[in-house]
């Protein structure tokens, strides 16, 4: 049971990782704001669940795991709004603040 | 030595400190012209609760102690009032006092009136500064030593810019950018002493002092931050805009007290944090530049045109003489810094210079005030116009220059006595020249406000008698505090072990 | 394996930091700062200091960074010309290049020669633990053992609101601080604005709880409530209270002014200022705690706010 | 090396670096960047410091751990004065210099 857990968290986390360093490879490599947070939000959002859902397997309580889950929705929304705001701004450069 | 049991009345010290602290938080709460009536009411309480706790410490002659939530250090906190302690807090209350007295002409609130940006920040200012100095005074550990001087900065830096002219904002960002690296680099070195001896009370770290290499270091980042904010040369240059720039009576209170918070602290770490630890080589550096600071800040004093920079010049020459006392107070002996004639010579000068430099900013407001300018070239006739604020200035110049009866003459007299008595005469020379460039720019203006005008003079503005009275009751105080040498009580060195 | 991750940890911390000093950009600078401060809560993760992880993140990574953006932010606005790039000539940053050298390797010796074993108030801290009724040790030590530094940081804090104000021009004095909130906000930040706060408080509440015994306390719990209150202001849901109210000071002031009065009872009804009688030790500090949370979200939330600029009351202050 | 000494050196080149930003920039926003830089580093060497006096059943010395967080509390209030000051100053002058000759020369009452 434990071994099988360990094996889930290794892979989950493995895989979040191949997507936050593909989203960070994006960041540097596109070209103007938007296909950046393109990268980012997408590979973040993925990559963050993938680390959240291996960690999950170790958590040890269900209390634990929720909290998890719970960092993971939280980061989930504020990234959606903040990536909003950056796109807005990015589209109206002369706006000022 | 361990930690000292608390005396009885030490709880006058926690009162000393936390009276306006509370001033200052129900003078926010009050608003408008409230906060000015609690400013009023506040200062004679600290007064009394001040001068209650030095009365303790000279009457029995020994120090008052006290710990904080009952507490012993090193876990806790204690609050320790020397007889150098209860000096300075009788030095800040008087000023203080004198100086709230001379502002409520600038800063006062019509009844009724609305509440407006420089008398509500100058009031609150005011107690919060009060109180970070005696904080600083009392505090007998070093990181309520740290926010004590964080209390000072923050108080402090508002004041420089009171009137909101962007060169005074400029002034102000200055003074804040130095007296930040000055906490932080103090900070640093706090933590250092902390890991090498797992405590940050004076006292104990007194009796664990071994001299390790890295408390030298610590001690080195300590000076070198302490010397920033106190603007010791070359780190002076922020203090003579800032301190000019400012309303008279925040001038009075920056150049009288707040640059003797950062150097009291000074004092604690050399003479009671690490007494047996200093070398020589050390002492001679902090005097060097004390030295170069009479020099360069006199000369440049000589040649201001505006009387307001020039007060604020002569405070770093002032401040430079503070730091003379460091190796004059080396006993080969004793292997390091001991009370005696130099320590002595440096508190007389600390204080001295505190009423002669309030004294003397005051009464330069008040000739601005009157004549609308402060040009030296331009103040023949004020002698006439003014009496009183002009005689005000030239006592306080009387201390500067180091005449007799002034608290000045005295520290002069012993500062030299002591480089005589160790044979370091090359600071008998830099205290004989200072006295006489001193002397250059006091009397300048002083003749050229004795000079007859070629106009008859027309004052912009009538000055009430009760701020001339203020300005000159200061400078007086310094111009007879020698006369406290014919006291038979030794106060500076009540609650030091040796002589 | 895990000195590996930490020496990883230490290089890149020391690359964001250079980065943060050489970039050209000031607003890019500040960026980088924001990065510099989630490395340096890492470090303090793996230094075994979750408290001041927490701190660090909420307050020198998250405010520190939201705080000088803002201010990048409007000086770039307020600037109307690029000013010519006055660095110093290199003669002078190779001079600061080797003082700041020999000022970093002195105190990279102080650390090495640190005395082995370290000295720590650790075992005295935890010996009298039982008096204050709590179970985390940094908690007792910022509001029993040293509860004064507390008290004075809390007046430092008092001194800074009051020194951001002073420095408005005299025409807005008692006015609201900030720019007015923008007509419109985009719907994704009204609704977080809507569904975070309950969130956050009930979280910062939860720091608040817990730092009696675990990780967290005031200073967290605080500073997360001022993100909630930044948050609504930010999203147009309410707006800034003007300066000169009396409830807004009442706010920032109730916490130093408790904790100050219960100073003053303890010379009274226990032995020493700011002495807790032992039974009622945690309700009092419970207390404290509580009051202190409210005013230092108030007071973190203004001093991100900055100086009135608009809405100067006609009114009387205070009212 | 331990991990403690480890953050110590780190703490100390954080130091210099900051240190170096806050002498030679001569924009003030830049030089309170750089403070906090080098706040960073005096704190992470505090913070060793409280990790190697780790006893009685705790990972750190819980004193110097408080005084970092009062510490932190501090650093961040100060950055939010001088942070205003630096505004006020571009919106009232136009310009981010603290040069020598934009110092004051007048002297007012």
């Amino acid at each position: 049971m434990s071994a099988l857990a360990d094996a889930f968290t290794v892979v989950a986390i493995a895989l979040g990782v191949v997507f936050f360093l593909a989203g960070s490879v994006g960041l540097l490599r596109f070209p103007d704001a938007l296909t950046r947070l393109h990268a980012l939000t997408k590979a973040d959002n993925l990559g963050l669940g993938l680390v959240v859902l291996g960690l999950a397997a170790q958590a040890g309580s269900v209390l634990g795991a929720l909290k998890l889950l719970a960092v993971w929705v939280l980061v989930l929304v504020a990234g959606a709004t903040v990536a909003r705001l950056i796109a807005r701004a990015a589209h109206e450069p002369e706006r000022g603040a | 030595m361990s930690v000292a049991a608390p005396t009885p009345g030490g709880v006058l010290l926690a009162f000393a400190l936390f009276v306006p602290v509370a001033g200052l938080l129900v003078a926010m709460l009050a608003g408008g012209r409230r906060s000015e009536q609690v400013a009023m009411a506040v200062m004679p309480l600290t007064f009394a609760a001040s001068a209650a706790a030095a009365w303790r410490v000279v009457a029995h002659a020994a120090p008052l102690e006290y710990h904080l939530g009952g507490w012993a250090p090193p876990l806790g906190i204690a609050l320790r009032a020397d007889g150098l302690s209860a000096i300075m807090m009788l030095m800040t209350a008087v000023v203080m006092v004198v100086t709230a007295v001379y502002a409520r002409a600038d800063f006062r609130t019509a009844p009724g009136a609305p509440e407006t940006r420089g008398p509500f920040t100058f009031w609150l200012l005011l107690i919060g500064l009060w109180a970070a100095m005696n904080a600083v005074f009392l505090a007998s550990d070093l990181f309520t030593l740290f926010v004590a001087m964080e209390l000072l900065t923050f108080a402090a830096v508002p004041m420089v810019c009171l009137d909101g002219r962007s060169e005074q904002l400029t002034a102000a960002l200055r003074y804040l950018l130095f007296a930040l690296l000055g906490s932080v680099l103090y900070l640093l070195g706090a933590a250092l002493l902390y890991g090498v001896y797992g405590t940050l009370d004076i006292a104990l770290l007194a009796a664990r002092m071994d001299g390790a290499p890295t408390a030298l270091v610590a001690c080195s980042l300590m000076t070198a931050g302490l010397a920033a904010k106190t603007a010791l040369f070359p780190l002076h240059l922020w203090l003579p805009p800032a301190h000019a720039g400012a309303p008279a009576a925040a001038s009075a209170v920056l150049s009288a007290l707040v640059v003797k918070g950062s150097f009291f602290i000074t004092l604690r770490l050399w003479f009671d944090v690490m007494p047996r630890d200093v070398g020589l080589a050390a002492a001679q550096i902090l005097a060097a530049l004390g030295a170069a600071a009479i020099i360069v800040g006199s000369a440049v004093a000589l040649r201001q045109a505006r009387l307001k920079m020039l007060i604020a010049y002569s405070t770093v020459a002032q401040i430079g003489y503070l730091f003379l006392m460091f190796p004059l107070a080396y006993s080969a002996e004793h292997g390091g810094l001991t009370g005696g004639a130099a320590l002595a010579g440096g508190a007389m000068q600390a204080v001295s210079h505190a009423f002669a430099k309030a004294g003397m900013f005051m009464a330069a407001g008040l000739l601005y005030a009157a004549l609308g300018h402060d040009r030296i070239a331009d103040l023949a006739g004020a002698g006439r116009a003014l009496p009183m604020s002009v005689i005000a200035f030239a006592l306080g110049g009387i201390s500067l220059v180091g005449l007799p009866p002034s608290g000045g003459f005295v520290a002069k007299w012993l500062l030299l006595s002591a480089a005589v008595e160790s044979g370091q005469w090359w600071w008998a020379l830099v205290i004989a020249v200072g006295g006489l460039l001193a002397g250059g720019y006091v009397f300048g203006v002083v003749m050229r406000a004795l000079a007859l005008p070629p106009a008859p003079l027309v004052l912009q503005a009538a000055i009430p008698r009760r701020r001339e009275a203020a300005a000159l009751a200061l400078s007086l105080v310094a111009a007879l505090l020698g006369m406290t040498a014919l006291l038979p009580i030794d106060v500076v060195h009540i609650g030091r072990g040796s002589p | 394996m895990a000195f590996a991750f930490d020496l990883a940890l230490v290089l890149l911390t020391v690359a964001v930091a250079a980065w943060t000093i050489a970039l050209r950009d000031g607003f890019a600078a500040v960026v980088a700062f924001v990065v510099y401060g989630a490395l340096l809560a890492l470090a303090w993760v793996r230094l075994g200091a979750i408290d001041v992880a927490l701190t660090e993140a909420a307050i020198g990574a998250g405010l520190t960074g939201a705080l000088l953006i803002g201010a990048a932010a409007a000086v770039r606005r307020a600037t109307r010309t690029a000013l010519p790039e006055q660095r110093p000539d290199l003669g002078t940053r190779t001079l600061a290049a080797v003082l700041c050298a020999a000022v970093a390797g002195s105190i990279a010796a102080g650390v090495l020669l640190l005395p082995e074993p370290a000295p720590s108030l650790a075992a005295d801290a935890a010996r009298h633990l039982d008096a204050t009724g709590l179970g985390n040790p940094v908690t007792a030590v910022l509001i029993a053992y040293r509860a004064t530094d507390t008290l004075l940081e809390k007046v430092v804090l008092v001194l800074a609101i009051a020194g951001v104000w002073s420095f408005a021009p005299d025409g807005v004095w008692g006015g609201r601080p900030g720019p007015a909130p923008a007509a419109s906000q985009p719907g994704a930040l009204l609704l977080l604005a809507r569904v975070l706060p309950p969130v956050g408080v009930v979280v910062g509440a939860y720091v608040l709880w817990a730092g009696a015994d675990h990780p967290g306390g005031a200073f967290q719990g605080g500073t997360i409530l001022a993100a909630m209150v930044l948050l609504v202001v930010m999203a147009g849901l309410a707006d800034v209270p003007r300066i000169g109210s009396r409830a807004l000071r009442a706010m920032v002031l109730a916490g130093p002014m408790v904790f100050l009065a219960v100073g003053f009872a303890g010379v009274v009804i226990a032995d020493a200022f700011l002495a807790y009688p032992v039974p009622y030790a945690k309700p009092i500090i419970l207390a404290i705690e509580i009051v202190l949370t409210l005013s230092i979200a108030a007071t973190l939330a203004l001093l991100l706010a900055g100086p009135p600029e608009r809405d100067a009351a006609p009114a009387r202050p205070g009212q | 090396m331990s991990t403690a000494t480890l953050f110590g050196l780190c703490g100390a080149v954080l130091i210099g670096v900051g240190l170096y930003g806050l002498i030679v920039h001569p924009q003030p926003l830049r030089k309170i960047v750089a403070f906090n830089v080098l706040g960073g580093g005096v704190f992470l060497v505090f913070g060793v410091i409280a990790r190697r006096g780790a006893g009685a059943g705790f990972g750190g010395d819980p004193v110097p751990q408080a005084l970092i967080i009062t510490g932190l509390v501090v650093a961040f209030a100060a950055t939010a004065l001088a942070a205003a000051l630096v505004v006020q100053l571009a919106r009232r002058t136009g310009t981010v210099s603290i040069a020598e000759d934009a110092g004051a020369r007048e002297s007012p009452p």
